[in-house]
């Protein structure tokens, strides 16, 4: 919306926040060291978190015995026990197990889904905002229409038209987060183009294509990196609630969206068989979401 | 002598983070006297803002910043009064006319409903008469069309005048003190000496003390009746007026002298003070001035015992100083070859 | 801050409490209303362009047919109080109730009839459940209550077709009513015990008595049908006794509402039969052996009780057993090491089984298919389970060359009950792209009886043509047999007289609450 | 006023491009998504003649710029279509069903501003001390809860084990609760976080000090910064607004709730074109509406804004 951009360009908040304008603060520096500090301490407990869901993920066939497709019926819907840590599911199939060897899967579609909607989105915006006028025009009327759709509701629709399974709930997440990536883009392209090295370089009779590359890119790099670390949760929010209504993953694929879809069926019988896969995705994109906080901490405070 | 209307005590404020401990101010002591205007000049982190803001507690209220000592207005502590009492003081009796006048008003909120804030906390007012109220100051601080000036919002407004109306907000309710941090330094050349205009008037008006916090010793000359020099969150040299300029007793405030330009002057060079303010997470031990300074060349007491403030001589009451040597500075046609060493 | 969150604790406090549940004391107030929960969508509400059996089900309500179904799937009178066939059998005489007003006023008549019937015949209606009665040449009005409809050839399915909702007898008046044409009636107006007063879309259709009702009238003032998708949502909102009925709760949980003491359950049979089709045009599955060794591979009584927790019947012949024409053809026994020397005999160790399932169509489809693949690895089959939603998958299974699977899970019912239309899922006639018979099953000798099975209007005749046919298909086994399909019935144990057909309907006109 | 109207004629000039293109998005897709839409709709069981006819209905036949130019046209005569579905004019079935979803979109957007923005103030003001520590992980948690869980696990807490609120529909009060509460805790988390960082770089602004200064009480100080944070939460009160009026897809199947994200699910499986194109394009123009809306807004709560 052009009305909305050009509301977002006055917003007051978008200035550099200055903690105390008084020049005899000393405050300032350490100001900004301390809360990185503080949230570093949480984005640290999201690293670990997600570490352990990897290491569980990768090493999913030594630490459990259990193959995550193996049913037995007379297993079904037992209990957390020795045997089952967390018990089993409708088809007597291991939930511990699954969840290990789902987490592959949920965590490999959000981090590929994002790598995508960057791949995509970022030239897109950086072009749009670094040509301006009618390419901006164009690419931006563009961007509003897949912005009119949330990342879910364009997600489902591609989903619709690729077909379900892995890959295209994978694309699908990820053209669903595209346009935020556009956005982002966009803005830094426009800033860093009215910088000093950006004139320089134009002035060197640059051409455009190198001066994106070389100079508008690696500026924006830093809150695409935030923004894509924050989005990884996104996705994987996507990914699971398409297989959760049965258009993601497809069984027995133990991807967990689609687990907590199997599940919802028995949630008078073995409400147990629902908490493990929604705390693990809880878990996955809640380390995530903290990581990405951290990082724009320390690598940006001033971005939000 | 009366009481003085405002006596700070062993201030120190300390910036404290989980890595490091940043004292901003290291044990001030001030007065000041009924009637009169005191400046407080410093380089930038000298501490001589952090010194007032921390006097009317208006530093960030966290767990981040420690302020210690007693800050008696009247005799009462400020920093042991419960927020109420506080807020009662605030505004009332002392006010604060801040450095920075196009980040201080509330861009969102019309001048004159920011005025009438001001006046209704310590007034009762009508709508009708804070209004009336509201346009008469800002007639006294010289905006044109008040009436229409009162209902705009500020970013209508250009530094000058935002600034007066900072002022107009700073005297809205005769405080006792006004404390006036850097009030000029933002603003065009042309309009300071029209602000520090309206600010005398406007002390003179409501008979307020006026505490100018500035590093432009001009202003100070033009201004004050009394000095402080702060260095490193410490007062290092204070006095009258007049004394201090003609005779400076801390190699710190002949710098500052040294660096003002002295109108054409051919004898006084405009030198400035060699080095850095120090960094206040590792002010250097002993006189906090002492890397900076001609004096201490090659003198391990500087470099050891941290100077105490005291005063110069007998004759020269009110005259204090915090340098071990300031028996070696004296008259100001030292200034330039003192200036000149240390600049070398 | 405190005070806010205080006074929205209290506003969520006000909603729980203002939402005060009611016990299980079924309503007995003169203007009782039962509430009903249905777990689908709607669709349209013209009874001639139906095609889900739940709809017909909600608009049995409404309309009325001219025949109609016991529990047993036997014939009985509706709408038409007795029926006579010519003596060839291509022509069928009903004559038709008397004192029927619709609820317009309007009388019900051989003209309404006409009306009704001749809607389905006509191009301009869509009915994509109308084959049945494309056989009808011509009717004739006998008099204001005899209707003569001659046909193309004889059938006895016919006289099974006209207590298929489709066939419903509407109100000819209704054309000209608000919302509605002669091509698309969405306001249906017919002869029933309820008139629908209110259609809250994908929320609830409100039911309410026609007093001028022709027969004994219905003890219930209101039906409220709740559109509940969620079988969750149901079974909690029966458990809580919001809900009087409910459809299909989550099979896993029947025992449990079993053991509750104010929940009763019934298990409609249906015609609903469920069962693998093998793609018998292609190898591997071009051989009888290896399909029914595939039959033998899986033991079926051991998914139904684990898997399907009892909530369906064992199939043991090819029609369900409410289908008219249905004899008893047997069962493959769970048989592992005969189906692994069966594979061997014909060579087909190790075979490659793709294996195709909707997901949450049918009872447990998805997880019967996991199971049955479970059994099929261990006789030494390949299996590889694919799924997609049904869309894609009904487009994948109809193909004629683009089937990603060569067994896939079905489960079909003859909206009618008649033999006819079961017939469409193993004759030529139904093979893609015309109709539903993805096997390409091919078997002309049973192609010639099933030829003179539809002309013929004898009964035993007919019946026993039927069981021949059963008998073949079950020894060529184009499908691995598995169930037929239960309607799950769950409701307020106050409340007695529900019954059901069992063609998937429920019926409540004759609830009323315990004394 | 002038400069409004033309303004206005802009916005409605762009918006109508964004919509045209939308329509044109969804027929491109239509015509690639597998499955054939008139044997879906008609039934498995429907004969081929029924397929050729509905599928005569629904213009598949016809090529996409065929369909898309009728369509525009349709549309401008303020008809979305019949569905062949439903056989229910579109829009009316979208009219009866909207209303549920706004109903659940405001709700939940209200839930979330009356619990998210309190909670941010508080943690901004109480920075790094208990509240903000406790803001913080209700924050972080909130948005990393996936709706489909908690709103299950509210299903299991509220109906299943104390059964003191319905799981689905919508015909009680009672039934509102879990749903909105649902979205609102969602909406709660994403808008205390951007109310937190925001007041805490305002809380820091001189102005803030300026009016502490006063001598006012620390709420009023507070209030202050919080009308200057005004622009960065509406505008993420708006997009959250925008994403659950268009987005509580699963909410609303979780909840069996009768509103039109449930219905675009449903006709997306019954491949219920002339449903969706209609459906989507609603979404579209409320999003336009909003963002409208929300522009407005800015220039009410900020006099620097300004739109023309």
């Amino acid at each position: 919306m052009t009305g909305m951009t050009s509301a977002t360009q006055q917003d007051p908040a978008a200035g550099a926040p200055a903690p105390m304008a008084d020049d005899d603060a000393p405050a300032a520096p350490q100001d900004r060291f301390l809360r990185r500090f503080v949230s570093n301490r949480a984005a640290t407990a999201g690293a670990i978190v997600l570490a352990i869901l990897i290491v569980m993920a990768l090493a999913a066939p030594w630490l459990s015995s259990w193959d995550p497709t193996l049913q037995d019926l007379s297993q079904a819907f037992q209990k957390p026990s020795a045997a089952h840590w967390l018990g089993t599911d409708n088809l007597g199939r291991d939930v511990l197990a699954r969840i290990m060897y789902g987490g592959r899967y949920t965590l490999l579609i959000g981090v590929i889904a994002v790598a995508i909607a960057a791949a995509i989105g970022v030239p897109i915006g950086l072009i749009s905002g670094y040509y301006g006028a009618s390419v901006d025009m164009v690419i931006q009327r563009g961007a509003d229409i897949l912005l009119s759709f949330n990342a879910f509701l364009l997600a489902l629709i591609l989903v619709a038209v690729l077909g379900v399974g892995m890959q295209s709930v994978t694309i699908a997440a990820g053209i669903g987060v595209m346009p935020q990536f556009i956005r982002i883009a966009r803005a830094e392209a426009l800033s860093i183009r009215e910088t000093d090295y950006v004139a320089a370089a134009v002035n060197f009779g640059s051409g455009s294509g190198r001066i994106i590359l070389r100079h508008v890119l690696p500026n924006a790099l830093t809150p695409v990196i935030v923004y894509a670390t924050l989005n990884i949760g996104t996705t994987i929010l996507v990914a699971a609630g398409l297989g959760f209504l049965g258009l993601g993953v497809q069984p027995p694929t133990p991807e967990w969206g689609s687990m907590l879809g199997e599940a919802r069926s028995y949630i008078f019988h073995a409400p147990m068989q629902m908490t493990f896969p929604g705390l693990a995705i809880f878990l996955a994109v809640l380390s995530f979401n903290l990581m990405g906080d951290g990082l724009r901490d320390a690598l940006d405070p001033e971005l939000r | 002598m009366t009481d003085p209307l405002l006596s700070i005590r062993n201030l120190k404020v300390e910036f404290r983070s989980r890595m490091s401990t940043v004292q901003a101010v290291g044990g001030v002591d001030l007065d000041i006297y009924p009637g009169e205007t005191v400046g407080i000049v410093g380089e930038s982190g000298s501490g001589k803002s952090v010194t007032m803001l921390a006097a009317m507690g208006l530093l960030p209220r966290t767990a981040r910043v420690a302020v210690s000592g007693q800050v008696l207005l009247r005799g009462q502590d400020l920093l042991q009064m419960r927020p109420r009492q506080l807020r009662q003081i605030r505004g009332r009796d002392m006010a604060l006319i801040p450095q920075d006048p196009m980040t201080c008003l509330d861009p969102v909120l019309r001048v004159g409903v920011q005025l009438r804030e001001a006046l209704r906390v310590h007034q009762r007012l009508t709508r009708k008469q804070a209004r009336a109220r509201g346009i008469e100051l800002l007639r006294t601080v010289g905006i044109p069309e008040p009436e229409k000036r009162h209902d705009q919002f500020p970013h209508a407004y250009s530094g000058g005048m935002r600034q007066r109306a900072m002022i107009a907000m700073g005297i809205a309710n005769d405080p006792a003190l006004l404390i006036a941090d850097e009030p000029t330094t933002a603003l065009d050349v042309t309009v300071q000496a029209q602000i520090m205009d309206v600010l005398r008037q406007a002390q003179q008006q409501t008979q307020a003390c006026l505490a100018l916090i500035t590093h432009d010793l001009g202003l100070i000359a033009e201004m004050a009746d009394r000095v402080v020099v702060m260095y490193a969150g410490c007062i290092v040299e204070s006095g009258d007026v007049h004394t201090i300029f003609k005779r400076p007793r801390h190699p710190y405030t002949v710098g500052l002298m040294a660096s003002l330009p002295q109108g054409g002057d051919e004898r006084h060079p405009l030198v400035p003070i060699p080095g850095n303010p120090p960094d206040l997470g590792a002010i250097p031990g002993g006189c906090p001035f002492h890397p900076r300074c001609a004096l201490a060349q090659g003198r391990e007491r500087c470099s050891n015992e941290l100077p105490l403030l005291r005063d110069v001589s007998a004759a020269d009451a009110g005259h204090r100083s915090a340098c071990h040597y300031f028996e070696e500075i004296h008259g100001s046609g030292q200034w330039s070859r003192l200036a000149q060493e240390q600049a070398s | 801050m405190r005070k806010l969150s205080l006074a929205v604790a209290s506003a969520l406090a006000a909603c729980v409490l203002s939402a005060s549940l009611p016990a299980f004391a079924a309503d007995t107030s003169p203007d009782a209303t039962m509430t009903i929960g249905i777990g689908i969508t709607m669709n349209t509400l013209d009874p001639a362009q139906q095609n889900t059996t739940t709809v017909r089900n909600v608009l049995d309500y409404e309309v009325q047919t001219l025949v109609t179904f016991n529990e047993r799937g036997e014939l009985q009178p509706l709408l038409a109080t007795a029926w006579e066939w010519s003596d060839s059998g291509d022509a069928l005489t009903l004559q038709l109730r008397e004192g029927v007003k619709f609820h317009d006023g309007t009388p019900f008549d051989a003209e309404a009839a006409k009306f009704s019937l001749g809607r389905l015949i006509d191009d301009r209606v869509s009915t994509p459940n109308g084959q049945s009665y494309q056989v009808i040449r011509n009717m004739e009005v006998i008099d204001p209550h005899t209707i003569r409809l001659d046909l193309e050839y004889p059938t006895a399915d016919l006289l099974l077709a006209l207590g298929d909702t489709v066939s419903a007898m509407m109100s000819p008046a209704s054309v000209d009513a608000k919302g509605n044409s002669y091509e698309n009636l969405q306001n249906p107006v017919g002869t029933g015990p309820y008139k629908l007063v209110r259609h809250m879309r994908g929320s609830q259709l409100v039911f309410e008595r026609y007093e001028d009702y022709w027969g004994d009238k219905p003890y219930y003032k209101n039906v409220v049908l709740k559109i509940i998708p969620e079988s969750n949502a149901l079974e909690a909102g029966l458990r809580s006794g919001q809900l009087d009925l409910i459809m299909n709760p989550p099979v896993s949980d029947i025992a449990a509402l079993q053991a509750q003491p104010n929940i009763a359950i019934i298990k409609a049979p249906s015609d609903r039969s469920v069962y693998l089709s093998f793609v018998t045009n292609k190898p591997p599955f071009d051989s009888r052996e290896v399909r029914q060794a595939l039959n033998y591979a899986v033991d079926k009584q051991a998914i139904i009780k684990n898997v399907m927790f009892d909530a369906v019947n064992l199939s043991d012949s090819p029609f369900a057993p409410s289908v008219s024409g249905y004899c008893k053809t047997g069962v493959y026994e769970y048989d592992p090491d005969k189906a692994r020397q069966m594979l061997k005999d014909a060579g087909a160790e190790g075979i490659q089984v793709k294996l195709g399932t909707p997901r949450g169509r049918y009872t447990q489809d998805y997880e019967a298919t996991q199971a049955i693949a479970s059994y099929l690895r261990q006789v030494g089959v390949q299996v590889d389970i694919g799924t997609a939603d049904w869309a894609t998958y009904t487009a994948d299974i109809f193909s004629v060359d683009r089937n990603p699977y060569n067994l896939f899970l079905l489960g079909w019912a003859p909206p009618a009950m008649d033999a006819m239309f079961q017939m469409t899922y193993f004759s030529k006639i139904g093979w893609p792209p015309n109709g539903v018979n993805g096997t390409f099953y091919d078997n002309p000798e049973m192609e010639a009886i099933f030829e003179k099975a539809q002309r013929e209007i004898d009964d035993a005749k007919r019946n026993d043509m039927y069981c021949q046919i059963q008998k073949m298909i079950f020894e060529d086994a184009p499908w691995m047999f598995l169930w037929s399909q239960n309607l799950i019935l769950a409701h307020n144990k106050n409340i007695e007289g529900i019954s059901y057909q069992p063609n998937e309907k429920f019926v409540t006109i004759y609830a009323r609450p315990k004394d | 006023m002038g400069a409004f109207i033309n303004y206005c004629v802009r916005r409605l000039l762009a918006a109508i491009v964004t919509l045209l293109g939308v329509v044109a998005v969804l027929i491109f897709t239509f015509q690639v998504l597998p499955g054939d839409p008139a044997r879906v709709i008609a039934g498995p069981m429907a004969s081929a003649e029924a397929v050729a006819k509905i599928r005569d209905e629904m213009g598949l036949d016809r090529s996409a710029v065929t369909q898309y130019v009728e369509y525009v046209g349709k549309v401008l005569r303020g008809d979305l279509g019949t569905s062949p579905r439903t056989r229910v004019p579109v829009l009316d079935e979208i009219a009866e069903r909207l209303p549920y979803t706004v109903a659940l979109a405001v709700l939940g957007t209200l839930l979330g501003v009356i619990l998210g923005v309190p909670l941010g103030v508080v943690a901004a003001v109480r920075k790094d001390r208990w509240p903000d520590t406790l803001g913080s992980i209700v924050g972080v948690a909130g948005i990393s809860l996936p709706v489909f869980w908690t709103g299950i696990l509210l299903i299991v807490l509220f109906a299943v084990t104390w059964k003191i609120l319905p799981a689905g529909g919508a015909d009680s009060p009672a039934s509102y609760v879990l749903p909105s509460l649902t979205l609102g805790i969602f909406s709660m988390a994403i808008i205390s976080r951007m109310t937190r960082s925001t007041m805490i770089e305002k809380l820091d602004e001189d102005y803030v000090r300026t009016v502490r200064g006063k001598g006012v009480r620390e709420i009023t100080a507070t209030r202050h910064a919080l009308r200057n944070a005004a622009i960065p939460i509406l505008t993420v009160v708006s997009l959250q607004f925008g994403t659950l009026l268009g987005g509580a897809v699963l909410t609303e199947i979780i909840f069996s709730w009768p509103g039109i994200g449930r219905l675009l699910i449903e006709s997306i499986q019954a491949r219920d074109f002339p449903m969706v194109q209609g459906i989507v394009l609603i979404f579209a123009a409320m999003f336009i509406v909003v963002n409208f809306v929300t522009d407005i807004l800015y220039t009410v709560v900020d006099p620097r804004v300004r739109l023309y």
